[in-house]
């Protein structure tokens, strides 16, 4: 079987690509999707090392993760939509009207 | 029983009331409280009169009347009197000056519309109390209390004319110069405490009888690991403080002739009989304490005879007549400082007290003058006053022969006693008390130069002015204390007439007689001992004929007055002052004393207060202003990490978080 | 319960003038306050007691109660007097009344607010004096701020601002400090001690019954903690160099707010330091004896150097009670009867005549409308009666004999010359007697060239005498003084008696 | 009361009654989208806030009742684990939910008010009434599972709550950085919790607990425990996952930042407290993996961070905003201090108690911001120059407000502050304390200067204030009473935080 470690290498790798996504992406849906994928490397991990222990934990959990994801995209892209009417475009680094 | 002295605090609370009441209702008052000070100081000389007699029958008293604080497991601190011979003396003179330069002063405020006169006798009154307190304390705290308020009336008498620039002026001079001897002597006064845990005057539990034993091996006390001998002398130096502020020895002399800015019957109770003689008074009411000091005596001997000299310098050139008696007051007292130095604890007390008669006579004398001048004192603008107010011109006359010290007149025979112990003592062997003495004697000349000099432009010669021409008469009120105080200043000298007793052996020394009684350690017997034992005053027992030396005095003044009597009493008599050429300005200027002192008091410690407080605005306080500001500046800074980016709040959350588990990875070895 | 009552009727009246209308609040506040007054006279003819709270002896007027546990020890309202707290509670009902009667004139707007403030404050400084429990203590101390900040801050001059914020926040570190320092003592005090009653620790500390706490053994711990609860007090004391809120603080608070501040609240931080710092740890005080008596000096001749230099009168008043206060450390590290006693008896003494002198600079400005030295001369002619009691009010400042000042000062002189503390006692006593010749200065100068000369004033407010509800507070307070100087033993008795279980046993 | 709750442990209620308050709060949000729904046309307000108001305030009634009865308590038998321990009720949850369920209430009447000329009134109360349904449950959840999905129940809401001012560009920009912010936190935490679950095969704290003794794979697990903590980070609003706080707290409607900076912070302490205590408790974990010290830091750098902000604001509510970032590192310490044996309990006790109070005092005073803008007063400190002349009432509970944030006496701000302080120093961080006060010092400069401005400065121009509003009113008066009372009061609040804390351990 393929040692655990090569998963969290995986995952690991995953989460890095999101979280790159996320410090590069200025779009706000760009945005959004580089979050899927950090939600996705935990999803791996879990359903992985649900296999790893042989209990079903894991896997429902990941289940309840990917329903969370959709519903924050679902609140996501509301809040996005108001974003586009109030600052005409989805760019997140326009909205800086308060700071400091 | 009742005894006088049941009465004695009435001595000194008579003419409190006086305060009290012209302070209360003077306004309502006829002659603006006047009469209730003079009443109350007749009372207390009434007392005072009685109180001596009860002394001469050879009793005396000490009690504790008040405990102001009482220590628990600690020293009581009280109130209480003490009257023997030398405190009953004193009493009398005070009360007696007080007495008359109240009624004096009917003639010189009242009758002149002063304004303020409640205020001015209510001063006069507690003046006196404070005096009288002082005098008849038992203990060193008591006294330095009483000493202070005394310090407290001058001030306010001082500056009795408040609406003019000068008195304010002069009377802060005298209370800071006096306050800075105090604090000597309150410094003293605490180390009294500290060494012998008492401060009283009398028994054998008295500091000076406990300093006594100290020294002979009899008891130990805690003299601050120095050797009994010389913290006795620094504490003895310490209180001397106090004393050389209030009796205006050198260098705080310097307040006196200033504080002729009070009314003119202020400066008689001031230099007669009150302030000035309370320095004296104090170092003879603890002369126990001093005697065993040989150092402290050599001191106060020396600063005496050098003011006695350096003072009388000064008073050949001034133009006013209240100036002139300043400067010989000055000098005078260093003849008493001298005189308590040399040994010489009789002769101090003898010149003390008829120094306070003719002295109080030449000033109210002087305040006649004034009165007659319309309050101009310059004596160029005087003359030939003596035809115009005769009874003036002979009170003063026997005052000014007294304090130049002329045959028969009072101030002869104690001036004459004076120098005669100080020589003797001094030819034991002790060269400073020669020197003392030498000055002492040289002063003598000078003393008979200006006394006369002033009596001769003033009231010889031609007026020099119109208002000398027919000048402001002077009623009975004014006369009275005159006459009373010339008769004193011409015989007052007899009642210790040592040279005659050393010629003729009659037992005429009374006031010998009378200070040898009262209480053990405060004899002159015992002062004696004390100054034979210790200092070692007459140790050498030589024998000297009074006779000399004052003959030697008496020509030295007797000269004085010749040489005034050459330049001054003639027709129109000219400044003769140019002869000195440069000295003169130097002495103008009083050998620049007021100078360097007042620039100590108002340059030197001014500049240093600025630049303190230069310091606290800038470092101390600036550094509690920086912090606040560096914390608000790096809060403006702070906030500048919210730069409102979100992407960047992005990066900022991921490196944040990256640190964390970096640090915490190397730290705890995860990637191991 | 009289102590109780003391303190809810200072509530209450504070609450009534609270809502009272403004025109009626001044006599309103006045009248009410005179209450506490009463109360705190009787508690004083009616004690009985002896010894002191903290150390065992007899406490008056006590009440112990637990109020709430917190953190494994409990929180008692636990109250009471001694010999030393007594006087500060007289002290401090009598002064607050005077400084209502002295606000009538310059306070003229927001009456209901300023009084009911005033007697809130009073309130909390009872609270002060009386706790004998840390916590209840430690809330009637920062309470003392708040009202304070906003009479400074209201109703104060045109930089007042800046004084208000300054003082509240410089006084409430110092309070955290100290807070700190003796959290630590008591955690390092372990299970000798159930509760935070002062008379509890301060026994236990004086038993040597503290532990080694948070990595620090027991002797480290307690000078540590010594050290910072003593910064902590000297910032209220306040003592060179912490003390550059108080002129600004004066400066800017109203003429009767001065009062309370140098008269009531300074007392708070040399009482804290008699209580806390030289009543529960006693060796450590002996062991820093000269960085101790060198602060005091310091402060003594620093602060009246620095008074010296000034020309608004109220900051000359100002720093020389920096200076005043000083005696009272010196006092109370010498660790004599005198000393301490006469440090305790300084507190009342000072407390009168500092406030008398605020009042009688208030009286005048109220007339002039200026405090500065060269704007006027000659003020004694047009008001004599409060120039009269400005000079005896000053003389009393420079130690004048008969008067509270002397008394105060001269007791702490003679037990500190006296003190076996260290050898070198003396010098520092010595070297802070000067300050009784430099405050002689400043104040001569200062009323040769304000009070006396020929009248002469630059503005055109008529200058004259002040209505006699100004000059009365100064008439009560001068008596007051001349009162305890004469008789010191009025106070000094019950001070001695509480004071003198200080003085032995601790590890002194 | 003990015999139904003893009850509630037997067969005779079902023990998921226990769960009551939460469930309660669930149902109002649902009943008021009912209400929306069937009623004709828009639904007046005052029912919608009547309903959401009775909803919290029944809920916040039964918590009560639960505390004082012991529900879950250790005299009624100790914890009530539900679901396979998926929830877990107890003193702790109960007095987490206590706090949710006063501010919710509070939030609820300010913002009839608040919201009179809005739309979508119905949305905003069942949103918020949901929101605090995820907290409740928060403060239940007992493994990482329910700690990841309670946690996003609780978000989600906030998100769309903060934005709800559609038209406003600052409510919007509010919500994305929110919303952002917030999506990366919980990707962040659930990839820790999967880290977490990698090295331990369970998500049940207890089990977790259980399984970390194993030496093996440390660095995956101290990898997933910094990220769990990194996403409750994000909750509480401390470094370095602050940074939406201030504009969050400043975009949303007043009584949302309310809402946000006392409930929703409580409610991320509350899971904080129980998963790093039941998970990961100090006597198990690796050495490597000593979360302790990263709490101290988070502590120290929090609480300064946020008043060195906070006091060079000039706009009051977003002063407020660094200040509540500033207390989170106050409660922060109840963690912070934690040592193992130590009195633990006092410390997360003191701590909780802070919190409770801090709900009162912080509500309080974004409640008091509400009624500004209500008045449509500008926001800087100038703008509030004289209102106390102007209103008297709610500027003296804005300045109880103040100065109990501040920790001065005699109000509860001060009690809370000073047994936190006091239980850190006891449990032998008196440096934790140290910097604790410097910080609190320093928050009196500039809590002081909104007290300055309302009392003691002059107004520049007069404030035309027509309206009283009720609501408003009513939710300032009652945080401000609160606040006093719990000087007083304080004593049971301490007592029952610090046994209900202690049981944890």
């Amino acid at each position: 079987m393929v040692p655990p470690e090569y998963y969290l290498l995986l995952s690991a790798a995953v989460f890095c690509i999101g979280l790159f996504g996320i410090l590069t992406r200025r779009n706000a849906l760009l945005f959004l999707m580089s979050v899927e994928l950090m939600l996705n490397a935990a999803n791996i991990n879990l359903v992985a090392f649900s296999y790893v222990w042989g209990n079903i934990t894991g896997q429902t959990f990941g289940l309840f993760t990917m329903a969370l994801a959709a519903a924050e995209v679902a609140v996501g892209i509301g809040i996005i939509l108001v974003l586009y009417r109030s600052f005409d475009g989805v760019d997140v680094t326009d909205a800086t009207t308060m700071r400091w | 029983m009742v005894g006088i002295f049941d009465f004695t605090p009435a001595i000194v609370l008579l003419p409190f009331v006086s305060f009290l009441i012209a302070l209360a209702v003077g306004d309502h008052l006829p002659k603006g409280g006047a009469l209730a000070g003079i009443t109350a100081t007749a009372g207390s000389l009434a007392l005072a009169i009685g109180t001596v007699l009860a002394v001469a029958g050879g009793r005396t008293y000490d009690a504790t009347l008040y405990t102001w604080a009482e220590g628990l497991e600690a020293v009581n601190l009280t109130f209480g009197v003490l009257i023997d011979p030398l405190s009953a003396l004193m009493l009398l003179i005070v009360t007696l000056v007080a007495f008359l330069v109240h009624v004096f002063s009917l003639g010189y405020m009242n009758d002149e519309d002063e304004t303020g006169l409640p205020r001015y006798y209510a001063g006069l009154g507690l003046f006196t109390a404070s005096m009288l307190g002082f005098v008849v304390a038992d203990n060193l705290l008591m006294a330095f209390m009483f000493f202070e308020l005394v310090g407290l009336c001058s001030y306010l008498l001082i500056g009795f004319h408040f609406r003019e620039p000068g008195p304010p002026s002069a009377a802060k001079k005298a209370f800071l110069v006096t306050r800075f001897g105090d604090y000597f002597f309150l410094v003293g006064v605490v180390a009294v405490f500290g060494t012998f845990g008492t401060a009283a005057f009398v028994g054998s539990e008295s500091f000076p009888a406990l300093a006594e034993a100290a020294l002979r091996g009899e008891t130990s006390v805690n003299t601050f690991g120095f050797a009994p001998q010389t913290w006795f002398t620094i504490v003895g130096l310490l209180v001397l403080g106090g004393v050389i502020g209030k009796s205006a020895q050198y260098p705080l002399h310097t307040w006196l002739p200033d504080a002729m800015e009070g009314p003119t019957p202020v400066s008689a109770l001031i230099h007669a009989a009150t302030m000035v003689a309370a320095g004296v008074y104090l170092v003879a009411r603890m002369y126990g304490f001093y005697a065993i000091s040989p150092t402290a005596l050599a001191i106060i001997a020396f600063v005496g005879g050098f003011t006695a000299l350096f003072a009388a310098t000064m008073g050949l050139v001034k133009r006013e007549i209240k100036q002139v008696l300043a400067y010989s007051t000055i000098s005078q007292y260093g003849y008493m400082m001298l005189a308590l130095g040399g040994g010489g604890y009789v002769a101090a007390t003898f010149h003390l007290m008829t120094h306070a008669f003719f002295k109080a006579l030449l000033f109210l004398g002087a305040g006649s003058v004034i009165i007659a001048m319309h309050h101009n004192e310059d004596m160029w603008d005087m003359g030939g006053l003596r035809s115009k107010m005769p009874v003036t011109y002979y009170t003063f006359l026997s005052g000014s022969l007294a304090l130049a010290g002329i045959f028969p007149f009072a101030g002869f025979w104690s001036k004459d006693e004076v120098l005669y112990e100080t020589l003797l003592h001094g030819l034991d062997g002790d060269p400073i008390l020669l020197a003392a003495y030498a000055m002492g004697l040289l002063a003598v000349f000078f003393t008979g130069l200006y006394t006369f000099r002033m009596v001769f432009l003033t009231f010889h010669g031609d007026p020099r002015s119109g208002t000398a021409e027919d000048p402001h008469g002077v009623r009975w009120n004014v006369k009275f204390p005159l006459v009373v105080l010339g008769v004193l200043a011409a015989v007052a000298g007899f009642v210790n007439m040592v040279p005659v007793k050393k010629v003729t052996g009659l037992k005429i020394d009374f006031l010998h007689k009378w200070l040898e009684h009262g209480y053990a350690g405060l004899t002159v017997e015992h002062y004696g001992e004390l100054l034979h034992d210790f200092p070692h005053y007459g140790s050498a027992g030589l024998e000297l004929s009074p006779l000399g030396p004052g003959a030697v005095s008496l020509g030295l003044a007797l000269a004085g007055a010749v040489v005034a009597h050459r330049l001054y009493n003639v027709p129109e008599p000219v400044e003769h002052t140019d002869r000195l050429g440069e000295i003169k300005t130097v002495l103008y200027n009083n050998y620049y004393q007021d100078e360097y002192q007042v620039w100590i008091a108002n340059g030197l410690t001014r500049s240093i207060a600025r630049a303190a407080n230069k310091f606290d605005g800038g470092v101390v306080d600036g550094v509690v202003n920086g912090v606040s500001s560096v914390s608000l500046f790096s809060g403006s800074r702070i906030r500048r990490i919210q730069t409102g980016v979100v992407s960047n709040y992005a990066v900022l959350l991921t490196l944040g978080l990256t640190a964390l588990i970096l640090a915490f990875g190397l730290a705890g070895g995860w990637f191991v | 319960m009289i102590i109780e009552a003391l303190i809810a009727v200072t509530f209450l009246a504070a609450l009534v003038v609270f809502v009272a209308p403004n025109a009626a609040a001044a006599k309103l506040a006045a009248a009410l306050s005179v209450l506490p007054v009463v109360g705190s006279l009787w508690m004083w003819a009616a004690y009985d007691a002896s010894g002191n709270a903290l150390l065992g002896g007899e406490i008056a007027f006590e009440t112990d109660v637990v109020w709430l546990t917190a953190g494994g020890l409990d929180l008692h309202w636990f109250v009471g007097v001694d010999g030393i707290s007594l006087p500060l509670v007289v002290l401090t009902t009598v002064l607050t009344t005077l400084a209502i009667v002295s606000a009538w004139t310059p306070i003229s707007n927001r009456e209901s607010q300023f009084y009911g403030l005033v007697l809130l404050m009073e309130a909390n400084l009872l609270g002060v004096f009386t706790a004998l429990d840390f916590f209840a203590w430690f809330v009637f101390w920062e309470a003392v701020l708040v009202p304070m900040y906003f009479l400074i801050g209201v109703w104060g001059g045109p930089n007042r601002r800046y004084a208000a914020i300054k003082f509240f926040v410089y006084t409430n570190i110092a309070s955290l400090v100290m807070f700190i320092g003796f959290i630590a003592l008591v955690f390092g005090l372990g299970d000798s001690v159930t509760s935070l009653r002062l008379p509890e620790i301060a026994q236990a500390l004086r038993a040597g019954e503290l532990g080694g706490f948070a990595g620090l053994d027991a002797a480290t711990l307690k000078t540590v903690a010594f050290v910072a609860v003593f910064i902590g007090f000297a910032v209220k004391v306040p003592v060179a160099p912490l003390h550059t809120w108080l002129p600004d603080a004066h400066v800017e608070a109203p003429t009767p707010v001065s009062v309370l501040l140098a008269g009531v609240l300074l007392k708070m931080g040399t009482y804290a330091l008699l209580r806390f710092n030289f009543t529960m740890m006693p060796d450590v005080a002996t062991a820093l004896v000269v960085p101790i008596a060198g602060i005091a000096v310091i402060s003594v001749i620093y602060g009246a150097m620095l008074a010296l230099a000034q020309e608004d009168l109220k900051r000359i008043v100002a720093y020389s009670s920096v200076s005043s206060m000083g005696y009272v450390i010196l006092g109370l590290v010498a660790y004599t009867t005198y000393g301490v006693g006469g440090a305790t008896f300084q507190m009342i003494a000072h407390g009168l005549i500092s406030g008398l002198m605020f009042m009688a600079v208030g009286v005048i400005y109220n007339t002039t409308h200026t405090r500065m030295v060269g704007d006027m001369s000659g003020i004694a002619d047009r008001m004599p009666v409060t120039a009269g009691i400005f000079v005896a009010g000053a003389f009393g400042y420079m130690g004048l004999p008969l008067m509270a000042g002397f008394a105060g000062e001269f007791f702490i002189f003679k037990g500190s010359f006296a003190s076996t503390v260290h050898s070198a006692m003396p010098l520092f006593t010595a070297a802070a007697m000067f300050g009784i010749v430099i405050v002689a200065g400043y104040l001569l100068f200062a009323m040769q060239r304000t009070l006396f000369g020929p009248f002469s004033f630059d503005d055109d407010y008529d200058v004259t005498t002040a209505p006699f509800h100004d000059v009365a507070p100064l008439a009560v307070l001068l008596l007051l003084t001349i009162v305890l100087g004469v008789a010191p033993d009025l106070f000094f008795g019950m001070i001695q008696e509480a004071v003198n279980p200080i003085l032995t046993g601790g590890g002194l | 009361m003990t015999p139904d709750a003893l009850a509630l442990q037997t067969e005779t209620v079902a023990a998921w009654t226990a769960l009551a308050p939460a469930i309660l709060l669930g149902l109002t949000g649902l009943a008021l989208l009912g209400v929306d729904t069937l009623w004709p046309d828009d639904p007046s307000n005052a029912v919608l806030a009547g309903v959401a108001a009775a909803g919290s305030i029944l809920s916040f009634a039964v918590t009560g009742w639960f505390l004082v009865a012991g529900t879950g308590q250790a005299s009624t038998g100790g914890a009530i684990a539900l679901y396979g321990d998926a929830l877990v009720v107890d003193g702790m949850s109960l007095f987490f939910t206590l706090i949710f369920t006063v501010v919710t209430a509070m939030v609820v009447v300010a913002a009839y008010d608040y919201l009179d000329d809005h739309s979508h009134r119905a949305e905003f109360y069942s949103l918020t009434l949901f929101a605090a349904t995820g907290m409740a449950v928060m403060a239940t959840a007992n493994s990482l599972a329910t700690v990841f999905i309670s946690l996003e129940l609780a978000s989600l809401p906030s998100y769309a709550l903060v934005a709800f001012l559609k038209t406003d560009r600052g409510s919007v920009e509010a919500g994305l950085k929110y919303f952002l912010i917030g999506a990366v936190s919980s990707a962040v935490l659930a990839f820790g919790i999967s880290l977490v679950y990698a090295v331990t095969g369970s998500l049940v704290l207890g089990d977790v607990a259980a399984a970390i003794g194993t030496p093996e794979m440390a660095g995956v697990l101290g990898l997933g425990v910094l990220m769990i903590l990194g996403g409750f980070a994000f909750k509480t609003a401390s470094v370095p996952f602050h940074f939406w706080a201030p504009e969050a707290y400043e975009g949303a409607p007043a009584p949302i930042s309310a809402f946000l900076s006392s409930a929703s912070k409580a409610a991320g302490f509350a899971v904080a407290f129980r998963v790093f205590v039941q998970a990961f408790p100090l006597e198990a974990v690796p050495a490597g993996v000593d979360w302790v010290i990263a709490f101290q830091v988070l502590a120290v750098v929090t609480m300064t961070l946020g008043n060195f902000a906070a006091a060079t604001q000039e706009n009051v509510k977003r002063m407020l905003a660094y200040s509540s970032i500033g207390h989170a590192g106050y409660a922060l310490i109840g963690l912070a201090a934690l040592t193992a044996g130590g009195p633990n309990g006092d410390v997360l006790g003191a701590s909780m108690a802070h919190l409770l109070v801090y709900g009162f005092m912080n509500t309080g005073a974004f409640l008091f911001i509400a009624l500004v803008e209500h008045w449509g007063v500008g926001r800087t400190f100038e703008d509030y120059n004289g209102l106390a002349s102007t209103a008297p009432i709610a500027a003296v509970a804005m300045t109880v407000f103040m100065f109990s944030l501040a920790g001065l006496p005699p109000f509860g701000g001060f009690l809370s502050k000073y047994v936190l302080f006091y239980s850190a120093i006891e449990a032998g961080f008196w440096w934790l304390a140290a910097v604790g006060a410097v910080n609190s010092a320093l928050s009196l400069f500039y809590y002081s200067r909104v007290v300055k401005a309302m009392w003691i400065e002059t107004p520049v121009a007069d404030f035309e204030i027509e309206s009283r509003p009720v609501g408003l009113y009513t939710a300032v008066l009652f945080a401000g009473v609160g606040t006093l009372l719990l000087l007083p009061g304080f004593g049971p609040v301490i007592e029952t935080a610090q046994t209900v804390a202690a049981t944890l351990f």
